[in-house]
């Protein structure tokens, strides 16, 4: 066994009336989404109020429930049957255990705050009540999905988080561009919710139950019915995961999402989208960490192959937000990488310090659009002064999102890495040493290029005001000490916190530092920033050093993000939505149709022939034989009619005495 | 309430509708008031009736046939008037009833041309009866004779109120109406079906003097399940039958290749007939499987059922893709019915309880969802006066309720959990994975993975759908239209549609606690469980 | 005397009106011929009630009868004339022919 | 034929017979209308002639009452308001003239045929007691009075048809000078 095993003791209580009245903070954000739908806009906040007050309870109970699990430990899980379709039952519920917790605090922190930040940021917009009916129930379904004890409500959750960021993303929808985007983010889950669905399918199938509690009892004690299908289950369910999670080759939809308002980027990148595959992963940890670990290794690969070039994708972008999309797209690598190999704990880390500090990126990332009223670095530069609070946070979270010591991503990233070494993955850890440096590398551009130099844009450039500056100096402290809760060696609570389950599963616990790897890493890290320095800011005016880190093959080919939308356009999309479409309907038209209206034809003309041919030429010949002559001898006979009487009586005169002749020659 | 119980309930259901036509037509033609409030009383009763059998229905004995009767009635030939309900089509019987009466809500501010309430109001009404008769009939001629009294208001509404521009017929070089050229084709069509499905009849009728006793024959459902079930029918006879059946009723479901009678139909009928055509007359066809075809020849079912499967993932590709290329919204939307009713018969195929759940909540869930579409569509059509897709867009601009119901609206069609659509296409997916005991797993489970890529093409046209009717800038044709939101008719009929399909789609126990215990039965009955 | 040579006579009469009928254009001159017409037939009532002898004189009384009838439709007969002349200021057959096809 | 010349009523219905035939040709062929009624008036008086040679007085006398008293005198009044051309310069014949002789040639001969095919050993009984009138009377007024009647409302409906059909309509008259006054 590759693992540096510990058993997970169940040593949890089942939380009391906390953890029974936990559905509310699922129920929270959908009665406020009702609420803003029907009253929002006769609120002075147009709705945003309730939504924020809803976050807030959400926040509140579910740091009350983390600290529950900290406390005590919980473990509890309600369903509630809502259909019985022969053996396979439907059941709405609620898990409240250590995973759960941990994910209902990150959704709950980060929309508190995104969501006041959004009171802020999308102040006069077209369409504020809507935007937060919509974020409300972005928010709602993460809950549904995270809350589900089951993969029915899984999904459930799944395609309402995918709905709504199509709704959101598409938020601006009068521009096509928008509402493509938000399109080709439905897509491409759907894509690969196909796997997730089939796969649920297989598992609960074979299992006789869709409940994680069932599946992964019978993948814990290695039941026979599992066996044959256990490794494909595992391999769907993981394809769904990709879908959400933004892995290659399903990640072409994330850097399109920020056609969206910003505070949605923040969210869907740090709590509420992205994190739902990573977050299935671990559901389905002891799946992947007992009969499907065969599979293992190609989580792993796709891991790091993501992280890999979508770092490298970084570094070529202009515009700011996708600098950073990218990098999240990196980050999920990094975790899913981790969950591969072994890192339950490595890889939740990572998504929760990863939540904070990417989070605040965009916040600020949307602090600084709203003052320069561009997305591109293009037209930023030199913002440090006029901007000090967006500047600070944006530091800090840099700093955290490159690993620097004592930032929170640093200790989560080192955990990866130590994981990776540890399991044998070396050669994903050394790929993850430089994607290290690559992020380094592009957040060192994004830095300097955004707050150092000379100021390039028109707009008047403003600090943002307090409904926006707080939230971002809050997730800011949070990026600085969000690593602290699990420092190996010193206090290892937060490994404590998500092991917390009803399954007993192996899993790898850091044992202290890898002090090689660690070291490896920060120098990489400082080496990206160091780099990024002397390009783009001390060869700021000359540009030599720029030109010079254009590659010639491998820039266009980033900058064509490897050709994968037009790969995907060329082979899938535009064929289907073009030439096949349009041959199912010709066929439809001109093959089926034809037969039936051929049918239509032929019966036709057989009618004719029948009606025409048989009917009237034969039977009726006769008859309309008599008809033409009886009108042609009127027509003849229409000439006498003169109108003149006396006519008309020699006629009858001549007739009658013809008719008497007749009769007496004949008698 | 014994005379409740007794058959009366379900015989007022079924005849009040009638009865109205026939009150309507006795009613003077001006007096419009009379007529709507006519309508609106025959169609509300039946739905209040529906109510009480809703809270008087045994759902501990859901298998067994409730609030019916069984009643001589032409003896010569020993056909009966057995009517009764089950759980399987009591949730038919109550959707019904409801849509019925939104339908008919609905009609009263949106009265198509030509303008004659008189006559449409007592075709929708006839259209009723006939309906709701097919859900309860237990009687072979009477399910016959209700079936085919389907046919007559349709083919009239779309005959009369339908299209009048004039289309090309593909492929040849008439020209047709189109009101005309589907009403005829959809006659044709449904009655080329129905004529084998009589002649299936017939042969039930005659074998069954072999078997019973007494040496009667009979038509009567039940008694034909409980000889089914038995293995009585067996060898050519019984392959032939099912195939004449199979003909019935798939020309009505529709399933692919015998679909084409239905975008036609449905793009030239008045919106209320194409809601009812989608809602209601769909589903007869595949509740005639499940009622007749499945339980009385359960053989048969079972050598059919990899033919019925591969059929139905065919549809629902097929569909998905033909709506794709479509640029006429109704003619879209009625191409995606051919999807969902895929997803309703491959369900059906699965010979399992899960499948023929699916089944029946997928009917319920396709009548309320694409009925709203309908209804939504023809609204849309009725103030652009113009369906095609590339002249529209911006309706969320424009009209933002009619906007948020149809985006509401696209996405529950697209089969999203949480709402009425998705039940029926994951369990019948979960359902295929599993087929029942014999059946060809290789089949199935290929189709399900087609049902599945089926879901991601269903999202794409019904996304796509919305980008280009409902998101972007209108363009400044409609700048000089007066157009007026969603009225409080609409608002009456969609709102009950909206709220089922929530309802539905959260609490599917609504269906399925009714459905279940009668599939089970069934399913034991007929495949051994 | 033979009854033939009357009838013959009667034919006579009668052949002329028909004869007068059919070339006349004025309609008064018709009406005329007419009359000469209905002689004929009176002629032959009164001969064949000679050769009869009946109880009843029915010859004589149906001659009665047809020349009252006959009165009569001189009489509407010249009523029509009137009209027609007033209406077209022509009294010639040959015109009226608007009851042609 | 030699006996035939032997009566002596013979004679008397060759006299009027040739009058009466002159009398109806000219009728028929005479271009003045006045000359042609003259000419009816003619034909009649010789057919009333023979109604007396064959016994029948009473309908001898109604015969010249009624048509040569009042139908005659009829259409002397209507020739005089039909105002008809009195002159021979007008055409008083259609073209038809030789259709129309060979049709009364025909039906002249069809009927001799026949009249002495059928009757012709037939006589008639002479002139001598005639028929009493009282008989005529007692008949029509018992055998026939119901075609008596009858005939009585034809005249009655023939009177007022006659006037409503010959009465100048005023009312269209006077629009009719009012236009062309």
């Amino acid at each position: 066994m590759v693992f540096a095993a510990e058993e997970v003791m169940v040593h949890a209580t089942d939380g009391g009336w906390l953890a029974q009245w936990a559905w509310l903070i699922v129920v929270a954000p959908f009665v406020a989404m009702v609420a803003i739908v029907f009253f929002g806009k006769r609120m002075p906040r147009k709705g945003g109020e309730v939504a924020v007050g809803a976050m807030g309870f959400v926040f509140v109970y579910a740091a009350a429930l983390l600290i529950l699990n900290i406390t005590k430990g919980v473990i509890y899980q309600h369903s509630i049957q809502v259909a019985q379709l022969g053996n396979v039952s439907v059941e709405w519920g609620w898990v409240v255990d250590g995973l759960s917790t941990m994910m209902y605090f990150v959704v709950g922190i980060l929309s508190f705050l995104v969501f006041t930040y959004a009171i802020g940021y999308m102040k006069g917009d077209v369409r504020e009540t809507w935007f937060f009916a919509a974020f409300s129930l972005f928010v709602g379904s993460m809950l549904v999905l995270v809350s589900a004890p089951n993969l029915i409500q899984l999904i459930v959750g799944w395609e309402g988080v995918g709905l709504s960021s199509y709704l959101l993303i598409g938020h601006y929808w009068e521009e096509k561009e928008n509402s493509s985007a938000g399109m080709k983010a439905f897509y491409t889950n759907k894509i690969a919710d196909v796997g997730l669905i089939i796969g649920a399918i297989v598992l609960g199938t074979a299992v006789g139950s869709f409940r994680y509690s069932d599946i992964l009892d019978a993948a814990a004690s290695n039941s026979s019915v599992l066996v044959p299908v256990a490794v494909l289950g595992g391999v769907l369910l993981f394809i769904g995961a990709m879908g959400k999670s933004a892995q290659f080759p399903f990640h072409v939809w994330l850097p399109d999402a920020m056609a969206g308002p910003t505070p949605v980027s923040s969210l869907m990148h740090a709590a509420t989208m992205v994190t739902a595959g990573v977050y299935l992963v671990a559901r389905m940890y002891p799946l992947y960490a007992g009969m499907a670990s065969d599979m293992r290794v190609l989580i792993v690969i796709i891991g790091t192959v993501t992280l890999l070039i979508a770092g490298l994708l970084a570094i070529v972008q202009d515009d700011l937000k996708r600098v950073l999309a990218y990098s999240t797209v990196s980050q999920l690598g990094y975790m899913v990488a981790a969950l591969g190999a072994g890192g339950y704990t490595a890889g939740l880390f990572h998504l929760w310090t990863h939540a904070f500090f990417k989070g605040l990126l965009f916040l600020t990332a949307g602090s600084i659009i709203h003052a320069v009223h561009s997305n591109n670095m293009s037209d930023m530069g030199g913002l440090r002064k006029q901007m000090p609070v967006t500047f600070w946070s944006f530091t800090s979270a840099s700093l955290a999102l490159v690993a620097i010591i004592p930032f929170a991503g640093f200790f989560s990233k080192d955990e990866i890495l130590a994981t990776l070494g540890n399991n044998g993955y070396t050669w994903a850890m050394w790929i993850g040493i430089l994607g290290a440096f690559i992020t380094a590398f592009y957040m060192g551009r994004a830095m300097f290029l955004t707050f150092f130099g000379s100021y390039k844009g028109e707009a008047h450039v403003h600090e943002s005001p307090g409904v926006m500056a707080v939230p971002m100096a809050i997730l800011a402290v949070a990026s600085l000490i969000a690593g602290w809760v699990n420092i190996p060696g010193v206090y290892e609570g937060f490994h404590h916190w998500v092991t917390g389950r009803a399954i007993a599963f192996p899993s790898f616990s850091t044992e202290g530092f890898d002090v090689p790897v660690m070291l490896t890493g920060l120098g990489f890290a400082l080496a990206g920033i160091i780099v990024a320095y002397f390009v783009y800011f001390r060869d700021a005016e000359t540009q030599q050093a720029r030109d010079r880190v254009r590659i010639p093959v491998l820039w266009p080919l980033l900058e064509h993000k490897y050709y994968l939308d037009d790969l995907y356009l060329a082979t899938l999309i535009n064929p289907i939505k073009g030439p096949i479409a349009r041959a199912v309907n010709w066929t439809n038209s001109y093959i089926i149709d034809g037969i039936v209206n051929g049918a239509g034809v032929v019966a036709r003309i057989l009618a004719r022939f029948v009606y025409g041919d048989l009917d009237q030429k034969g039977i009726d010949l006769a008859v309309n034989t008599a008809a033409i002559v009886t009108g042609s001898a009127g027509g003849q006979a229409r000439r006498l009619q003169t109108g003149k009487v006396q006519q008309y009586a020699a006629m009858t005169v001549a007739g009658a005495v013809l008719l008497v002749i007749a009769i007496v020659i004949f008698t | 309430m014994a005379w409740f119980d007794n058959g009366w309930g379900l015989s007022l259901i079924v005849f009040l509708p009638i009865a109205g036509a026939l009150v309507i037509l006795l009613a003077p033609k001006k007096n419009l008031t009379a007529i709507k409030s006519f309508g609106l009383m025959f169609t509300a009763l039946p739905v209040l009736l529906a109510a009480v059998m809703i809270a008087r229905f045994d759902y501990g004995h859901a298998s067994t046939f409730q609030f019916g009767t069984n009643l001589s009635w032409i003896a010569s030939i020993n056909a009966r008037y057995h009517i009764g309900i089950d759980g399987i089509s009591f949730p038919l019987l109550v959707l019904s009833t409801v849509l019925t009466l939104l339908a008919v809500i609905y009609t009263f501010n949106h009265w198509p041309e030509p303008y004659n309430p008189k006559a449409f109001m007592a075709l929708i009404l006839v259209l009723g009866t006939a309906m709701n008769g097919t859900f309860v009939a237990l009687d072979l001629v009477l399910f016959f004779v209700f079936f085919e009294l389907v046919l007559l208001p349709m083919y009239f509404m779309i005959g009369i109120w339908g299209d009048k521009t004039m289309m090309k017929v593909p492929g040849f070089k008439i020209e047709a109406e189109t009101r005309l050229y589907a009403a005829i084709k959809f006659f044709v069509f449904t009655l080329f079906g129905s004529a084998f499905m009589l002649l299936g009849f017939l042969a039930l009728y005659y074998r069954s003097g072999d078997f019973l006793a007494s040496g009667a024959r009979t038509f009567d459902i039940p008694t034909l399940i409980d000889l089914g079930s038995q293995g009585l029918f067996t060898g050519t006879f019984a392959f032939l039958v099912f195939g004449a059946l199979f003909l019935g009723f798939a020309v009505k479901v529709p399933m692919w290749p015998l679909h084409t009678w239905l975008p036609d139909a449905h793009t030239a009928a008045p919106t209320v007939g194409s809601v009812l055509l989608a809602g209601i007359l769909l589903k007869l066809g595949s509740y005639g499987f499940i009622r007749i075809s499945l339980p009385i020849l359960p053989q048969e079912a079972h050598r059919w059922a990899p033919a019925i499967a591969i059929l139905a993932v065919i549809g629902i590709i097929y569909g998905a893709l033909a709506c794709l290329a479509q640029t006429d919204m109704k003619r879209l939307i009625a191409f995606s019915s051919v999807g969902h009713m895929g997803f309703v018969m491959l369900g059906i195929s699965t010979l399992t309880v899960v499948g023929i759940n699916a089944a029946v909540i997928g009917m319920v869930a396709h009548g309320l969802i694409t009925g709203l579409l309908f209804f939504v569509a023809g609204s849309m059509a009725h103030r652009y006066h113009t369906r095609e897709m590339a002249k529209l867009g911006g309706n969320q601009t424009l009209m933002p309720k009619m906007g948020a119901i149809l985006s509401f609206t696209a996405i529950a069609s697209l089969g999203l959990p949480g709402l009425a659509g998705f039940w029926g296409e994951f369990m019948s997916l979960v359902g295929s994975y599993n087929p029942a005991f014999g059946l060809d797993l290789g089949v199935f489970r290929t189709a399900m993975v087609f049902g599945a890529i089926g879901t991601v093409l269903t999202a794409g046209y019904m996304l796509w759908m919305l980008q280009r009717v409902n998101l972007g800038v209108p363009s400044a044709e409609w700048d000089s239209h007066a157009l007026i939101d969603t009225d409080v008719y609409e608002l009456t009929a969609w709102v009950p549609l909206m709220v089922l399909i929530v309802a539905v789609g959260v609490f599917p126990k609504l269906v399925f606690g009714a459905t279940n215990g009668a599939v089970v039965a069934l399913v034991a009955k007929a495949f051994g469980g | 005397m033979s009854l033939v040579q009357f009838l013959v006579l009667g034919a006579f009469m009668f052949s002329l009106g028909v004869y007068g009928l059919l070339v006349r254009r004025n309609a008064v001159m018709v009406l005329l011929a007419i009359e000469l017409m209905l002689n004929a037939v009176n002629l032959n009532l009164i001969a064949f009630e000679a050769a009869l002898r009946t109880t009843f004189a029915g010859g004589q009384i149906f001659a009665i009868f047809a020349i009252t009838v006959a009165a009569a439709e001189v009489g509407i007969g010249l009523a029509i004339v009137l009209l027609i002349f007033r209406n077209r200021r022509s009294v010639n057959v040959d015109e009226l022919d608007v009851m042609r096809w | 034929m030699g006996g035939w010349f032997s009566e002596a009523s013979n004679w008397w219905f060759l006299l009027i017979a040739v009058f009466i035939a002159f009398s109806a040709l000219r009728v028929v062929t005479a271009t003045n209308v006045v000359h042609s009624a003259l000419f009816l008036v003619g034909a009649l008086a010789g057919t009333a002639g023979l109604f007396l040679l064959l016994g029948a007085q009473f309908v001898a006398w109604v015969l010249v009452l009624v048509y040569i008293g009042a139908v005659i005198v009829l259409f002397l009044f209507g020739i005089m308001i039909t105002r008809a051309p009195t002159g021979p310069k007008v055409e008083v014949d259609n073209p038809r003239r030789g259709f129309a002789a060979t049709a009364a040639i025909l039906t002249f001969a069809v009927m001799v045929y026949s009249s002495v095919s059928a009757f012709g050993h037939m006589e008639v009984t002479t002139v001598g007691t005639g028929t009493a009138t009282d008989l005529i009377g007692s008949q029509l007024m018992g055998r026939f009075v119901l075609p008596f009647e009858a005939v009585s409302f034809v005249l009655l409906a023939a009177l007022v048809g006659g006037v409503t059909l010959a009465r100048k309509d005023t009312a269209r008259d006077e629009t009719d000078e009012g236009g062309t006054a």
